[in-house]
């Protein structure tokens, strides 16, 4: 049960037909060689679940980015597109393909689809545009919003350090997406900073447990 | 009277609705000045929706100049070579600037970090707008035909903070007026405002529509009146803006 | 923003008006020492949201065993008496009035109450007398069954270590309810065995944020 | 037969079913005895419903002789004068025994725990059961009359994991049959069942009821056919059970 793989075989296992979660808050915990190695391996026409497009709002392109830049990229569920302008122009052009989700219901959704749930029932979008063609329900008096379960085929995932069978920690805000999609996936792939034995890290340390993570691509380095 | 004047009464004027001990999300722009203002004897929490609270600072952002300089910065506080006190690459805000944070600060998920806002853990909120209309609804996130952006966390945001105060200029740079009988932008959460703070008046709501609370030094009735579209009406309390 | 109370203060504010949210899992996690100035208070007709009713079946009352065995609680809802059968009893001659949760419905609910949502489908439950009065509904060619949110006055939870401001620590399955259940209540209480000052425990290695946690109480050794 | 032995033939005959690197969740009582019968060559990760993978083993209970014992083990193993490898008063499986976890082990809270058991990462359950019938749904929860004990976490693990492998007796201690057209009982869950495991036989499931794969040495189809209530058929490649 060896679950190390390099960047190049995870990217492999990323390709169109496929929906992939990419995990990260702007480059805050995103598996940047994974993504390197997609954009090395040139496959166009990716449907995406993420945050957000990356960042590319200080001259040079960053995480998720760099797909878009690539145009590889043609449809994306996220929050918003905020610190990568390019995505929202591509989007405006109609090349790039947004669903937007509230932040808060995108991560919940994801959880749910993770969790083994059916669906869950938000205030969050009430009387706006995100409530079209949502069914709502009183509950206590109150109006809601029926939201469903978001799944993934793949879903690329960052941790600081993990142990070989997938335990995870994380440092700081770039836990974010990180332990919510591992659990959301057919097949989840974590890269990581630091790879250990099992024993180094602690039970009470783990902040994703292993059994949610498929493959460990250990990634050494920042990455731009 | 020049755009950062009135961005400085706005976040002048909304700090001292913070109060001792509270959680506050402060969105990006005009509201992050609002921690500039607050009376150093009241000690607030800052919740971070990418998950945190505590933010102490914001790193100058001097890292960004290049791609060189950048990897040199996330190699020098990668990993444990740095911490939460002096700035680490894997530690930023909302609007994903390198932060440090203060003793007994906490990091989480997003998960935790919208359990937070929508299950009314939220003391308050302090967000820009576009437009609030006087049944309180805010309209902050797209303007139709222009590039869209997404709404973020705002929308979860306002569904769960137990107050919402707008940092908002009170018209558009063309002079229309931004407070309406009925917000002509998209929505981004219903009857959730509970104060607006312009360059020119405090806005609370009642049943019929706005209440002027507080009026800057100089303003008058038949301006606010003749620069709001709605029904307005005065407190009988009426205060003076903060200068 | 002292949030450091007594036992006894913390057993003041448990009273049979409200609904008593009470971590643990048989005897692990517990906040013993409020349990046990609940029992001294001699309080009664509590309403209880718990896991389960403590244990009873080593010779010896431990946790919510007591309050049980002291006559304190009125109603429950919870997963399971398994080791207390003196709890099973009294429900049997009608004395304690008992609502069975499936246990991994009980802390989606009570998580469902803390996070601010309207209510989730889980399969859990379908078919059963669980489904029983409770709206189903087909989401993607699957049945679920509704479940609502579950909320309380007060929640006694416990934590190893946690600093003044609450930001708490758990030690390996002591975790259980108490994370989920302080999030769900107007009021939560949070016991533990070490206090220590802000700074001591690092943003990373906090559990349970301490603005979950209302007030603290310190409760040094083991109680029975 | 005596009990020891019937509880034996069943666990030996499920532990082939467990396969290297799978995730499994032993409910109480006779599931516990599985492990024991394992491969020493296949390693399985066993999971704790309150909040466990990798449970190693469960300590003596002696310290539960006397309140006075009880208490002065805690003492000794409480805060960080023990840890996971040595055993730790907040250290406890679903039954409430203390326990040791081996290195590579994870600990969580409830709701995580059920994300595994519901989510589909749970490979199989080996449950106890009173009823098993021929639609696949199981009852061992509730005796209607009985003394009321709580459904605990079956239900969910149940409702997610990929295989529920049933260990239980082949009749009633009154002789009456387990095996059913229909349960009863109150059911805990429906179509879930994946095999049943008695002392006589191994049974799974087609679209008509019952499929009798493999038997115990000296059964005959004529005693499975008088102690089954129910569509029984056989199949083609019959096996011979472990003894």
């Amino acid at each position: 049960m060896n679950k190390i793989i390099t960047a190049e075989e995870a990217a492999k296992m990323v390709t169109s037909d496929k929906t992939v979660m990419i995990s990260g808050f702007g480059i805050s915990g995103t598996p940047n060689h994974i993504i390197q190695a997609i954009a090395d391996s040139g496959v166009r026409g990716l449907s995406v679940i993420s945050g957000d497009m990356g960042e590319n709002d200080r001259g040079f392109r960053q995480g998720t980015a760099k797909l878009v830049g690539n145009h590889q990229i043609e449809k994306a569920t996220l929050a918003f597109t905020g610190v990568n302008p390019e995505a929202a122009e591509m989007a405006a052009s109609g090349e790039l393909d947004l669903t937007f989700v509230p932040l808060g219901t995108l991560i919940e959704r994801i959880r749910c689809g993770g969790y083994g749930l059916g669906g869950f029932y938000t205030k969050t979008g009430v009387g706006t545009l995100v409530a079209e063609g949502k069914e709502t329900k009183i509950i206590d008096g109150e109006e809601y919003l029926f939201e469903k379960p978001l799944r993934a085929d793949v879903a690329l995932v960052k941790a600081y350090k993990a142990d070989t069978l997938g335990n995870a920690v994380f440092r700081y805000t770039a836990r974010n997406f990180n332990d919510t999609m591992a659990t959301a996936a057919d097949v989840t792939i974590l890269e990581v900073e630091e790879l250990v034995q099992p024993g180094e890290i602690g039970p009470d340390e783990v902040q994703l447990p292993g059994i949610f993570v498929n493959y460990i691509v250990e990634g050494k380095g920042a990455v731009l | 009277m020049g755009n950062m004047k009135v961005r400085e009464i706005i976040a002048k004027n909304i700090a001292p609705m913070l109060r001792d001990g509270e959680l506050v999300n402060l969105g990006v722009g005009m509201p992050t000045m609002v921690g500039n203002y607050v009376d150093p004897s009241v000690h607030l929490m800052f919740h971070g929706e990418n998950g945190t609270i505590g933010a102490s600072r914001q790193i100058p952002n001097d890292m960004c100049d290049s791609p060189e300089k950048f990897l040199a910065w996330e190699d020098a506080h990668s990993g444990y070579r740095s911490d939460y006190k002096t700035g680490h690459k894997d530690l930023v805000n909302a609007g994903s600037y390198f932060i440090t944070l203060d003793e007994g600060s906490c990091c989480f998920g997003l998960a935790t970090s919208f359990a937070i806002a929508r299950g009314g853990h939220l003391d308050a909120t302090v967000l820009g707008a576009l437009q609030v209309d006087q049944h309180a609804d805010l309209a902050n996130w797209l303007i139709p035909g222009k590039r869209e952006n997404g709404m973020g966390g705002a929308m979860d945001i306002l569904s769960g903070a137990k107050r919402a105060i707008i940092a908002m200029e009170h018209q558009t740079r063309g002079g229309s007026p931004k407070l309406l009988s009925k917000c002509t932008l998209p929505l981004t959460a219903v009857h959730c405002v509970d104060t607006v703070v312009t360059e020119k008046c405090i806005v609370g709501f009642d049943d019929e529509g706005f209440v002027i609370k507080a009026m800057y030094p100089g303003v008058t009735r038949e301006e606010l009146l003749s620069t709001i579209e709605g029904h307005v009406s005065f407190a009988e309390d009426m205060k003076e803006m903060i200068i």
